[in-house]
């Protein structure tokens, strides 16, 4: 395997929780919701996640099981934020502390277990391709499942009529109930999905990563995945652009760090975050005018009446 | 009765589940409970911060009638000096600090004993010659681990060399796997380690490389990639101390144990050739006998000079633990200023 | 049946009162719960999380040691948020006016420098703190850039910088090399104010801070203007209020605020400058001025309630021996309360009968 | 009741029927036991001031809301409508009066999410370019809507509306943003729908354009029914009355003679939009003499919020002489600069513009009174003289409000609207500029309003109102011109201004600016 393939390898897998996480948030947020809570539910997956694949010895009821616990604390969120027009910022903050406690209870009877990691693909003649093949064909379920993520959601939201009703739901809330949506239930719909996929995403971690369990694991990556999303302008094309490119510095400094340039190492770590920032400002400038795009309705609260 | 059992806090940096650092101290707080019984009732509290929960936290712990108090990072010293003198008949044992009071000892483990051995294993165990290191943040600590690790290998292998990566974290099982991948992607095949979790572990696994396990015995993790691990054994300590306070014998110290005192110990030598276990266990035997010292003079530092010698024959206790130099066959650029 | 919400006409002000009270009430029925099924007595358990930390002057003074600077920096971040600022930094603007801050104290020490020291580093740790939040400032007036994602980035790298420092160029010289300053001179050392515990002169400058704050956002014109910025942009600007000018005023005081506040904690607390020296205090801040109601008496309350819930939690991992992450729990099903109860105060709940479908 | 409705009418059944329908919140009574007959074949007119629960009434029909009591029969049949969609489903339609479209959607995808989605979106995409085509109501399907005029928006709605081939179509206010050509256009429209059979109900303030189109009226009055008419046997006075239930006096012509000595001086004013869709200003000059209303006419769209901003300060220009008040050269000075020199404004927006919604009045009052130094000393805000002025505002304007110092939001159309100006003409503003002062203002408030700014001018202040609305600004200008396409044209003597000359106008017809393209893109032909 040469250096280039596993350094792009190395990238793909970096990138996947925060792009699994941040394209459920993506989601939340075109249907007009603010879900900073990203960080709880993704801690919540990985317990739940390790726990269910501990326990079955199933990678893919492990899996579940991280989704599953990432809508379960969405739902939190959504009964609050939605059913009693809960501020949407104090409450994802909120779950992101009962997401830590609650994964450090359910995690702590499974620290120092081991599980099998998600196997990877391998497909005879394909996967031995050079370069290429380990790249497209040798990757976990984990990995696919991102990328059709992604194209499922760009789909959705471009090509599908629910996914327009999502879109008008974010963009007004009062023209969409106007018109008779269920502007309510769409937007519980559209947190549980990002619920679950954050849980996948902190799920990803201990069932292919690192196969094993430690509370706070997820060290921050929820953070950045809702950065990400800011930085995607809400498009799925960009967010894979930007957890790529996140990814893409993150490992490559570390390759820069093992190649002995000298370079003081808290520059090098501070890279992602600043390649990040200088992205974003290139972006934003280039838009210029037209300026942000986000949701209209984001953030905001809706009570119709009836 | 409640009133002449000892009570023994603890104050740790990460969760106890951590695998890592803080998992080895309540370790060794569980051997406590377990040898001691109701001799002793103990108390820890975790993920305590290094600025300003800490001296709070000790605090507390003194004056819910804690007679005995662990603190277990560095990062505890100044608190830890500052609450001994507010409670000047309690006891406190801070682990790899400098600073000692009538009631306040220190305590720590000369890892880079173990960190030798690992050296001289990987010098061996090699065939790139080109050895990985991952570490955590550029303390002395994790330096004189380096330097340790070269200077074993060194002994083996005149020619080895060694990739470094700072992650700058104790603790993210996500990154040090990356830094685990990197170093292997660049032709790295023996890794070691200077981060809490088994993720570097794990990666060898899969890369069918070596590695060394940290804090524990990882070997669960790397059943065919552990070649060793260092293990902090803290618990025969723990129950020196509580079994002094118990008997009105403790006195503070300044303790700096080893593999001789056990307590740093080394998992079994798994995973290599016999004659390379054999050399393992010969350079273990000469450490614990005091025939070995890894820092033994002259050591020469990276620019070619030669470090000075405080301690004799060997560098000095004050220049093992404030290290701040790497030997010769380092070609990275030192981290830090001088 | 079903629930839903009624919008009412004005706030209700009794239910502004009653709701924290009934929160708690809550609270406490659900931890009861908890408690009695981990077989532990709920009684003492809320004594120990609520009521005993109340009962002693040592952890009193604490609660004020530790909500102070969570007030001060929710101060300033409310300022942002009531004008639609959303600087999520707060935690870097924090750490870098304890560098800054430290700056000062780390050259002067051991030159046995006067008494001038601690005012310069609060005011350095003041700039330091508006140095790093003009970043997302003025990227996002210049650039249109988000300053959710920027000023969320900028804590990692503040954090980094902070590394660098005491690791390198600012490390104890006479020191074995830790990474840490030598400890802070007297002269640059926030005062006490007390014999014993670590009640400082910080924690006057917090109280005086909400003062200020409550008068200026009620009562100046300074404050109308965050409040219509925030409310209405369109008519603020109609105001002649300019929105560019408040995203660079509001970023500047609450950067100011959190870089005050984590000198002080270097210089007061803690002592030295080192890596953690903030427990995510710049993001708890963030749930106090929510907690709070974007208004600086509510701040003040909840800072000091959220600061109760730590140290209760402390006591009740030694006394009760209960988990660390139990008291987060309960911190977060708190937090869910109180929002939830907060909710009342604009909206009744009613239950309505569902309509039968037409089919 | 049916012996006052028409004739016509008598011999079939109604399609819709709302009996009884009362709908409370809380304890206030939006609609209190209202019955209406709806006829296919007919328009049937709405009518009541701000406030009188016509949309409530409407949105009911709609099955967006629910009614506290009452029923309504869809053809004899007691239905219940569960929601809009349901109400869809039996061929009801509405175009709500604040426009219920999505900014960042295209118009396509707008109608779309009006129907309910059984056609493939290329097929609602193709029948949408047909029936936009069929009711000449043109519309570029792929644009988003920000980036259209108002008129352009309210045809969305109602195509939207005609997709779906309804039985009974509701229209909430649609031509408060019209122009006259516009109007026509959609009263064409409104007439061939109810030759096609279909039902009809029209909510307006307009009384003409009433008594022009409908068949039938029905009036509201705090949430009662008083009464149903023919309108076309009733003059706009006598339906006015029975809305007010009072008489609504004549608006009184100014008195004061123009001074020779121009107040508000526009030079040559460009301007590019701040938002890459607005309008450019090009070369606007004008003089607006002391004691003298100036007006405005144009198509909404045609660079009025920019020449508001630009005369403002929201925008400043780089040219101080491009703006000048009172003989001080201000285009480059702020908003404040210029109201501390005697100008003061009223934008077309109500809430969000003029005013902060979730805002007290006293709040409200500090906005453009802070600049007036009296409110705030050394930057604190004088509370006992904010409310002072809301008082003032209160009593002199006649503003009718739940308590001393509501919320801005919590008060009707008209009365917010009768605050702001009063708010501004209280100071004695030397130059005032307002936009649109009684959009959707029923008539009672309108009077009032129309008023104060003719006595404003009459004590020697310079009005310039910019208005969509031809008659009102026949009622109360001098001179008029008229803006098409960020130019605007010279004024004319009102007296000589007529509505034809106007409409050409506003469709750019004036030989120097316009070619006969933009013409028809104007008027949307
Ligand atoms: N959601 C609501 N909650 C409470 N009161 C309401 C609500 N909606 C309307 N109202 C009240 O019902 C009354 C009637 O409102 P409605 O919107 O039906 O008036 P309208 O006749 O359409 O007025 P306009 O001519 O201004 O459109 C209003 O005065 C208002 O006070
Ligand atoms: N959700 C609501 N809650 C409370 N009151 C409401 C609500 N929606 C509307 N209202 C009330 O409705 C009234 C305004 O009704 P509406 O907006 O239909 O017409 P209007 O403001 O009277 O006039 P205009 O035709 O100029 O819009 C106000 O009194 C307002 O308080
Ligand atoms: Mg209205
Ligand atoms: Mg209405």
């Amino acid at each position: 395997m040469g250096l280039v393939e596993a350094i792009v390898i190395s990238i793909i897998a970096a990138s996947t929780p925060l792009l699994l996480a941040a394209a459920g948030e993506l989601i939340v947020e075109r249907a007009g919701v603010l879900n900073l809570g990203v960080e709880g539910m993704m801690i919540m997956g990985a317990a739940c996640g390790f726990a269910g694949a501990y326990l079955t010895g199933s990678t893919f009821v492990g899996a579940l099981f991280g989704v599953a616990a990432g809508m379960a604390l969405s739902f939190v969120f959504a009964v609050l934020t939605l059913g009693l027009a809960v501020n949407q910022v104090a409450a994802g903050l909120a779950l992101t502390i009962l997401g830590i406690g609650l994964s450090g209870l359910i995690g702590a009877g499974f620290v120092g277990e081991k599980i099998v990691p998600a196997p990877q693909l391998s497909i005879p003649v394909l996967t031995g391709i050079p370069f290429i093949g380990r790249i497209l064909f040798g990757q976990n379920a984990f990995i696919y499942f991102s990328i059709a993520l992604v194209i499922g959601i760009w789909w959705f939201l471009y090509r599908t009529r629910a996914g327009l009703i999502l879109r008008a739901v974010g963009d007004s809330h009062t023209s969409a109930h106007a018109l008779g949506y269920p502007v309510l239930k769409i937007r519980l719909l559209a947190v549980l999905f990002g619920g679950g996929c954050a849980g996948l995403a902190g799920a990803f971690l201990p069932l292919a990563y690192t196969p094993f369990f430690i509370p706070g694991m997820t060290a921050g990556r929820g953070w950045i995945a809702l950065a990400l999303v800011v930085f995607s302008s809400w498009l799925p094309g960009r967010l894979v652009a930007g957890a790529y490119l996140f990814g893409a510095v993150s490992i490559l400094q570390l390759h820069a760090q093992a190649f002995g340039l000298g370079i003081p190492s808290q520059l090098m770590t501070a890279l992602p975050y600043l390649a990040t920032v200088m992205v974003l400002v290139i972006i934003s400038r280039a838009r210029g005018a037209a300026g942000s795009v986000a949701p209209a309705s984001l953030g905001t609260v809706f009570v119709p009446d009836r | 009765t409640a009133a002449d059992k000892l009570k023994v806090g603890f104050i740790y940096l990460g969760p106890v589940g951590d695998l890592g650092w803080t998992y080895m101290h309540e370790v060794a707080r569980q051997m406590m409970v377990k040898e001691l019984g109701d001799k002793v009732e103990t108390t820890y509290l975790e993920n305590v911060n290094e600025g300003p929960d800490s001296e709070r936290s000790i605090v507390q712990l003194a004056r819910t009638g804690h007679d005995l108090i662990f603190t277990t990072s560095f990062g505890y010293m100044d608190p830890t000096v500052k609450v001994a003198k507010q409670f000047p008949k309690l006891k406190f044992e801070h682990a790899t600090g400098y600073k000692r009071a009538e009631n306040l000892g220190t305590y720590s483990g000369r890892f880079y004993e173990g960190r030798y051995i690992q050296g001289v294993i990987a010098g061996k165990m090699s065939k790139t010659g080109t050895l990985g290191y991952i570490g955590s943040f550029p303390i002395p600590e994790v330096i004189s681990g380096i330097n340790a690790t070269i200077l074993g290998a060194q002994s083996v292998n005149p020619n080895i060399k060694v990739k470094i990566i700072w992650v700058n974290t104790w603790f993210d099982p996500g990154k040090e796997a990356d830094a685990a991948k990197a170093l292997a992607d660049q032709g790295v095949d023996v890794l070691m380690q200077h981060t809490d979790s088994p993720a570097a572990m794990q990666v060898a696994a899969q890369r069918g490389i070596y590695a060394f396990g940290q804090d524990s015995d990882m070997i669960k993790f790397g059943p065919k990639t552990q070649l060793t691990s260092i293990i902090n054994n803290w618990g025969p300590y723990y129950v020196k101390q509580a079994k002094a306070a118990l008997a009105g014998t403790w006195k503070a110290e300044d303790t700096w144990d080893g593999l001789k005192e056990k307590m740093v110990l080394m998992a079994p030598y798994t995973n290599m050739p016999d004659d390379v276990k054999a050399l393992a266990e010969k350079t273990e035997a000469a450490i614990v006998a005091g025939e070995l010292h890894p820092f033994k003079c002259p050591v020469i530092g990276q620019d070619g000079k030669e470090v000075e010698c405080k301690g004799g024959k060997n560098l000095d206790p004050g220049q093992i633990l404030g290290m701040n130099f790497y030997v010769k066959g380092i070609d990275d650029k030192f981290p830090g200023g001088k | 049946m079903q629930l839903v919400l009624e919008k009412r006409a004005e706030r209700s002000t009794f239910i502004a009162l009653a709701s924290p009270v009934l929160a708690i009430a809550l609270t406490l029925v659900t931890m009861s719960i908890f408690f009695l099924m981990l077989g532990k007595n709920p009684v003492t358990a809320l004594y120990v999380y609520f009521i005993e930390p109340l009962t002693d002057s040592y952890t009193l003074m604490e609660i004020a040691v530790k909500a102070s600077p969570l007030i001060m920096i929710a101060i300033g971040l409310s300022l942002c948020y009531l004008a639609n600022v959303w600087n999520i930094g707060a935690e870097g603007q924090f750490l870098m006016g304890a560098v800054c801050g430290s700056y000062l104290a780390v050259v002067t020490n051991g030159t046995g420098a006067g008494p001038w020291v601690l005012p310069a580093m609060l005011v350095m740790g003041a700039f330091g703190g508006t140095l790093w939040a003009m970043i997302p400032a003025l990227c996002k007036t210049r650039f249109g850039a988000n300053e959710i994602l920027t000023s969320l980035m900028l804590v990692y790298v503040a954090d980094l910088i902070l590394d660098y420092l005491v690791r390198g160029p600012w490390r104890d010289p006479k020191g074995p090399n830790f990474p840490t300053t030598a400890s802070f001179d007297p002269v640059a050392t926030v005062p006490t104010l007390m014999e014993f515990g670590r009640l400082h002169a910080g924690v006057l400058l917090t109280a005086l801070l909400v003062v200020v704050a409550a008068i200026m956002l009620s009562r100046t014109i300074k404050g109308f203007e965050i409040r219509v910025v925030g409310a209405a942009p369109r008519a603020a600007r109609f105001a002649g209020f300019s929105s560019e000018k408040l995203v660079i005023f509001t970023f500047a005081v609450s950067g100011a605020l959190a870089g005050l506040a984590g000198i002080i904690e270097v210089a007061g607390p803690v002592g030295v400058l080192q890596p953690g020296i903030s427990p995510g205090y710049g993001f708890t801040a963030i749930i106090v001025a929510f907690l709070g109601r974007l208004n600086p008496v509510g701040i003040l309350v909840a800072g000091l309630f959220l600061a109760l819930t730590f140290i209760g939690g402390e006591g009740a991992q030694i006394s009760m021996k209960v988990p660390l992450d139990l008291t987060k729990v309960f911190q977060g099903i708190l937090l869910f309360y109180v929002l939830a109860c907060d909710s009342l105060i604009l909206y009744r709940i009613r239950l309505v009968a569902a309509k039968p479908k037409a089919a | 009741m049916s012996d006052q409705g028409p004739v016509s009418s008598a011999a079939r059944a109604p399609l819709l029927q709302a009996i009884g329908i009362t709908k409370l919140y809380g304890s206030f009574r939006a609609n209190d036991d209202v019955s209406i007959d709806l006829y296919p074949g007919e328009i049937h007119a709405l009518l009541g001031e701000n406030g009188a629960g016509k949309s409530t009434l409407v949105k009911t029909m709609y099955g967006l809301i629910q009614p506290s009591a009452g029923e309504l029969r869809w053809l004899g049949e007691t239905i219940e409508l569960s929601g809009p969609s349901d109400a869809r489903a039996r061929g009801i339609a509405m175009v709500f009066q604040h426009f219920s479209l999505f900014d960042n959607l295209t118009v396509a995808e707008n109608v779309a999410l009006g129907l309910d989605g059984s056609e493939t979106f290329a097929a609602m995409s193709a029948r949408l370019a047909q029936v936009s085509r069929d009711y000449g109501l043109p519309l570029d399907l792929k644009r988003e809507v920000w980036r259209l005029s108002v008129g352009e928006r309210q045809r969305i709605e109602i195509v939207r509306a005609l997709m779906q081939n309804p039985k009974l179509l509701i229209l909430d206010e649609p031509t408060a943003v019209l122009t006259p050509q516009e109007a026509d256009q959609l009263f064409t429209v409104l007439e061939r729908l109810r030759g096609e059979g279909r039902a009809l109900l029209y909510i307006s303030h307009k009384l003409d354009e009433v008594k022009r189109l409908c068949d039938t009226a029905t009036i509201l009055r705090g949430g009662k029914k008083v009464a149903t008419c023919n309108p076309r046997s009733e003059t706009a006075a006598s339906m006015a009355r029975m809305m007010v239930g009072a008489e609504i006096g004549e608006v009184r012509a100014s008195t004061a003679r123009a001074t020779t000595v121009p107040r508000l001086l526009i030079r040559d004013l460009s301007m590019a939009p701040d938002d890459p869709h607005g309008t450019y200003l090009r070369n606007i000059s004008l003089e607006v003499f002391g004691g003298e209303i100036l007006g405005i006419a144009g198509v909404a769209g045609n660079g009025q919020d920019e020449l508001f901003a630009a005369l403002s300060g929201e925008r400043v220009s780089k040219h101080e002489d491009n703006v000048i008040i009172d003989g001080r050269a201000t285009g480059n000075l702020s908003v404040t600069q210029r109201r501390k020199l005697g100008a003061a404004f009223v934008p077309e927006e109500r809430l969000g513009h003029g005013t902060a919604p979730r805002m007290k009045l006293s709040e409200n009052a500090l906005l453009t009174g802070h600049a007036a130094s009296h409110m705030v000393n050394h930057g604190f805000i004088d509370r006992p003289a904010t409310l002072k002025a809301v008082d003032n505002t209160t009593k002199t304007f006649d503003v009718r409000k739940a308590k001393r110092d509501p919320e801005a939001a919590s008060l009707s159309g008209g009365n917010l609207q009768k605050f702001i100006v009063g708010r501004e003409i209280l100071r004695e503003p030397g130059v005032l500029v307002v936009s649109q002062p009684t959009w959707g203002v029923d008539a009672g408030a309108a009077a009032v309003i129309r008023q104060a700014l003719i006595d404003l001018s009459s004590r020697g202040s310079a009005v310039l109102v910019i208005s969509q609305d031809l008659d009102e600004l026949a009622e109360i200008s001098d001179r008029i011109a008229v803006m098409f396409h960020g130019t605007l044209s010279e004024p004319v003597v009102a007296a000589d201004a007529t509505r034809e000359k106007l409409g050409l106008l506003m469709g750019g017809a004036s030989p120097e600016t316009a070619s006969v393209e933009e013409v028809s893109h104007a008027v949307g032909a």
